[in-house]
């Protein structure tokens, strides 16, 4: 089992909170559309992420920035997927909730929620009997966690023995409904011994607790060969869909949880281990320039020709 | 604020919804309203009715669909909202195999008079999985209404009949409309009745949804060229008004069809099939569609507006249409 | 509470044997469809059906004859309604998988595996908004418990705190599939608690205890008004569909269950508790004579003029 | 049994299903198979390819959909056994959102080869909750393929190839087929092809499915009556042989649509517009649709017999068409 690297963290988590400050600041200019930004979710991406070997394969939600980030993607081509241009990781018509990136092992991101959990299961059965070495990591909020894929997916991945890993973002929201008014019991882990799958539970605002969470429970997965849910407990910091002024939240919850920000958390530790502000302002910069730079080339690349997708979408 | 039958407001879609909703449940205790966020999208229903009748739901379609179901078959008269058109994949067995055909099965024991809402079609740009007009599938399976409405007013009065229905109607917000305003009364519309948006003795122009303004559009450009095309918005597409099909057609001739939807078995199919057996005499021209693209619509505004049909492609066709008999077979 | 009849549970458990072996000699004389049985679930419909107060609602699934015999339906007027006959519960237009009798609160047989889940809800729902006394019971098998609905419907009902009475008839077959190759664990009940729902496991061949854990646990959902999971374990005697002949099924495991058959227990025990065969076989005959005069009467029905459904339709 | 090319037998259409699926998995290690009860239907099938290949699931259609969508993006090529086209409702969101729309969504970086199999229609008399012609919603739906065979010969070609097709295709079974047994061999059979059935110069019977022989039937009938009738059978839903159907229509200039669906945005109903638009000029008479009604199926075989179209209909609608041709409007 590898170490996390926590400069290497701080710099992928910033450059995940870069980018979608970048997308909101396009939004409002009219030049990005609305979009669920991952800001708050940043340790549990990368804490996961970089849990995963590179022939592991990834399957998302609709907030899957962080997860694409976090697992190397260009922010320059995946600004041009968002912003619908031929650069894009989907030659722009994916939009900034269907990316996929086949050369990063990313087989989807579902705006459907419980979608990624849909097809998980297949892309785990086609890693066992075609005797692929890498593992399958499903991430989904808690909000899919009603849907009753879940429960079929979970099942399904017990019974015939899936190398799933299941990562529940936990984030306490579903939209505009608190994760309280849609279920009893404190969170979605407790939910997998039902089907017989092992499960973890971890602080999702500690990038160092998931990294390590998610290494002892992606080990298990390619041991046994089989499932194992693991929930990281986070909050929405922003709204659901840019813009959202976030009126329904309770203001105390969401100040509670501000002064819990993997970003903060992580600076602060870095700060007691000795890393002087200006190092880690470094990082900040860095990852503003790394997205001046991408806006830039997104600008520069050209819309596709709206009818080439009248050809893509038989094989 | 007080309105009476005669009372005349402008107002947005998204608005009439609101007040159709608030209208009925204040006539009606039976009526409830469930959904992702219903409660927390209408604090003002949550405030006159309370939370029992206004109710956020956990993230689950099935469930939202089937306890509509489960409500209106035993008193209660439930409005689902399902949010986004495709999301309604999740609820199809609820919608289609319990709502839609229990009653026939039951030899008329029970009824389902509930209402469905989904928003559906272009105008976001976030792509095909939020985006896929799929009204058609409704209206070819039993037991079901289905409506369209172009117009806020339409909406509204719409919407207020789909309620007091005694059975399941799915009402879909074409998103690119929610913020359009019109005039609204208090008055429901009966389902099944099209609306002649425009008179014409050339050419009927077919549509519902937001390509009603695209025929509007178009048959303003042919009146310049000398065209007189009438515009019939359907509203209604289960029962479908075929009489107002058929007499419009039959006093113009000519047929062009526009709508979002795919062309392959849509209603625009079914508009068409209708006119081929019981306009036939009176056609003068082939009956031609104009529709969105038998694809998924891209996640990206500008590329979802660029394949959408154009005033500019329905004007063209149906110039064309005018321009001269199709010589009569022997 | 009130106690269980024996000899009632007798009759009416023999009335449903009668029944059921009645449709399959009419289906191998070409005289009714291919039905599902409900043999060897006798002692489930009746222990649970018999718990239950008369302004409770039910709703079931494709093996529902025992619910409703259970219930006090007519045995002429179900297999009318089986036969596509004009006095049948439904006009005729039902058939065996989908009876629904107003008169006697059974709302649904739903033939759509997991569709009595998705309504029950629903139905729980009314009672609670209009205060209406009664509270529903919705039968399902250990198949449909494999659907996401379970999941969606056991949910919803914990949040919403709907007055259900879920009774799972695990028979160990799900159609031509064992429940084993379904599922990792041994039984249903034990994933009630992941919604917050209280649960309970009974011997289903064992009318007495049945009824005793089926009081319990409506009782319980009477004065919490919350939802309870209660699972009957029992076997499928007979195959899937008739005619079946369960090639597939274990013969010792079938054999085993067989001397479990729950009318044979229940004989024991009345045998046991003092009363002569010959009252036990009056019962049987009386069955026999009520089956008599149902087919009689479901053959005089007329079949229902076809078109009368098409305005059925629509309300 | 070792068959060659050019080897015709005769078997049922259940077993061609069975044979198409053996020489497949013969073919190619990356098909598998999988769905409620597969494995006990199949033995011969576990016993050739082993239980890895061949798989009995839980009951629960959206997980089996959705494995079959994301083993197809990654490399295997699922066959899905559905069971009932009805319990396709529990699996529509895998089918249209994920297999059918996320080869254009990603921009071409996935395809879906997967094959889904469902039986449909009447024969069964057990009602609507298992007999439901929704093959029109996947027509409907972008991204997908449908077929739908009326003989064991065609079953055998079309599902061979809609396995080895990179794309989703439903295979739907007409259950009252089942039984039918008819000549086979090893030959794939291209999609997007109709068959014509029976030559004819005065009326087109367009069908697919049992009613094929509805219309076989019938233009036999209307032979004794001095009519000569083609009887076209789609088998391809989609694509459609839009060239077939238009080379006959225009030959005759006649139409009946005949299908077990409901008519509302049926298949008929999209043959019908093709007609309308592009054999408009050939067209001596309307074009006609015979089908299913619009209820939910009875559940029970006499009633579910009785409310199908028949060939004394479609024979009667025919011979009025062929009686004299309609005015030609001015
Ligand atoms: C099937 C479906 N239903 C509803 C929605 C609308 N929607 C999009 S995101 C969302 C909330 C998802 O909550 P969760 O799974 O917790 O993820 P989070 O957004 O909190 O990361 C909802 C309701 C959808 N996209 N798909
Ligand atoms: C949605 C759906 N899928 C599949 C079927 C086919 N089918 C009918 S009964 C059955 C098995 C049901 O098993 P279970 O729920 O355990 O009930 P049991 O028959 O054992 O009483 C199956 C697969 C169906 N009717 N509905
Ligand atoms: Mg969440
Ligand atoms: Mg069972």
């Amino acid at each position: 089992m590898h170490l996390l690297d926590l400069m290497d963290a701080l710099r992928r988590m910033t450059l995940i909170r870069a980018y979608e400050d970048t997308l909101v600041t396009l939004l409002s200019q009219g030049r990005a559309g609305g979009t669920c930004t991952s800001v708050g979710g940043e340790a549990s991406a990368v804490g996961v992420v970089s849990a995963l070997a590179p022939e592991d394969l990834i399957l998302t939600n609709h907030r899957s920035a962080g997860h694409l980030l976090a697992r190397g993607a260009d922010p320059g081509r995946l600004l041009a997927e968002v912003m619908g241009r031929r650069d894009g990781y989907c030659g722009g018509f994916a939009g900034s909730l269907h990316v996929s990136a086949r050369e990063l092992g990313v087989v989807l991101t579902s705006t459907i929620v419980g979608g990624e959990l849909g097809l998980c299961t297949g892309v785990a059965l086609s890693q066992k009997v075609l005797d692929k070495p890498g593992i399958v990591a499903c991430f989904f909020g808690d909000g899919a966690a009603a849907e009753g894929r879940f429960h079929e997916s979970l099942n399904l991945a017990a019974v015939w023995e899936l190398p799933v890993l299941y990562i529940c973002e936990n984030n306490e929201w579903q939209a505009y409904v608190h994760r309280r008014e849609t279920m009893l019991g404190d969170g979605i882990a407790a939910r997998a011994a039902a089907y017989g799958v092992d499960s973890a539970s971890v602080d999702g605002c500690d990038v160092a607790a998931v990294f390590d969470a998610a290494a002892t429970a992606a080990d298990a997965v390619r041991s046994t060969g089989r499932p194992f849910l693991l929930e990281t407990r986070g909050y929405r910091l922003r709204g659901h869909l840019e813009p959202d002024d976030q009126a329904y939240v309770d203001a105390a919850e969401l100040a509670r949880w501000r002064g819990q920000d993997p970003l903060d958390v992580l600076r602060r530790r870095l700060e007691e281990a000795g890393l002087a502000p200006a190092e880690l302002d470094a990082v900040t910069r860095e990852a503003e320039a790394r997205m001046e730079a991408a806006v830039a080339f997104a600008d520069a690349s050209p819309l596709p020709d709206p009818a080439r997708l009248l050809d893509t979408v038989y094989a | 604020m007080i309105t009476t039958e005669s009372t005349v407001r402008q107002v947005t879609l998204a608005q009439a919804i609101g007040e159709a909703l608030a209208e009925e449940m204040r006539r009606d205790p039976r009526i409830l309203m469930f959904g992702e966020g219903t409660a927390t999208k209408r604090p003002d229903l949550v405030a006159e009715f309370g939370p029992a009748r206004v109710r956020n739901t956990p993230l689950a379609e099935g469930i939202i669909a089937g306890t509509a179901a489960g409500a209106a078959a035993t008193g209660l008269r439930p409005v689902a909202d399902l949010l986004f058109a495709p999301f309604l994949c999740y609820a199809m067995d609820e919608i289609v195999n319990s709502a839609g055909k229990l009653r026939g099965l039951s030899g008329g024991q029970f009824a389902f008079p509930m209402t469905i809402l989904a928003m559906t079609g272009a105008g976001w740009g976030v792509g095909a999985q939020h985006n896929h007009n799929v009204e058609a599938w409704f209206v070819h399976s039993p037991g079901l209404k289905v409506v369209m409405p172009s117009t806020a007013g339409d909406m509204k009065g719409l919407l207020k009949t789909a309620i007091r229905d005694d059975n399941p109607v799915l009402v879909f917000t074409d998103i690119g409309l929610l913020e359009q305003a019109g005039p609204v009364t208090d008055a429901a519309i009966p389902l099944g009745r099209a609306a002649l948006r425009r008179e014409g003795d050339d050419v009927t122009l077919i549509s519902y949804g937001k390509t009603v303004a695209t025929c509007l559009d178009a048959a303003a450009r042919l009146a310049e060229q000398g065209m007189s095309a009438a515009v019939l918005d359907l509203r209604s597409l289960k029962p479908l008004d075929e009489a107002a099909i058929l007499a419009s057609v039959r006093r113009t001739g000519r047929a062009v069809i526009v709508h979002e939807a795919a062309a392959p078995c849509g209603v625009g199919a079914e508009v068409a099939a209708i006119l081929a057996e019981k306009a036939f005499a009176a056609l003068k021209a082939p009956v031609v569609r104009l529709t969105g693209p038998d694809a998924p619509a891209p996640g990206n505004f500008m590329l979802e507006q660029a394949l959408l049909p154009s005033p500019d492609a329905v004007t063209a066709v149906a110039a064309r249409l005018c321009a001269g008999p199709v010589p009569c077979p022997a």
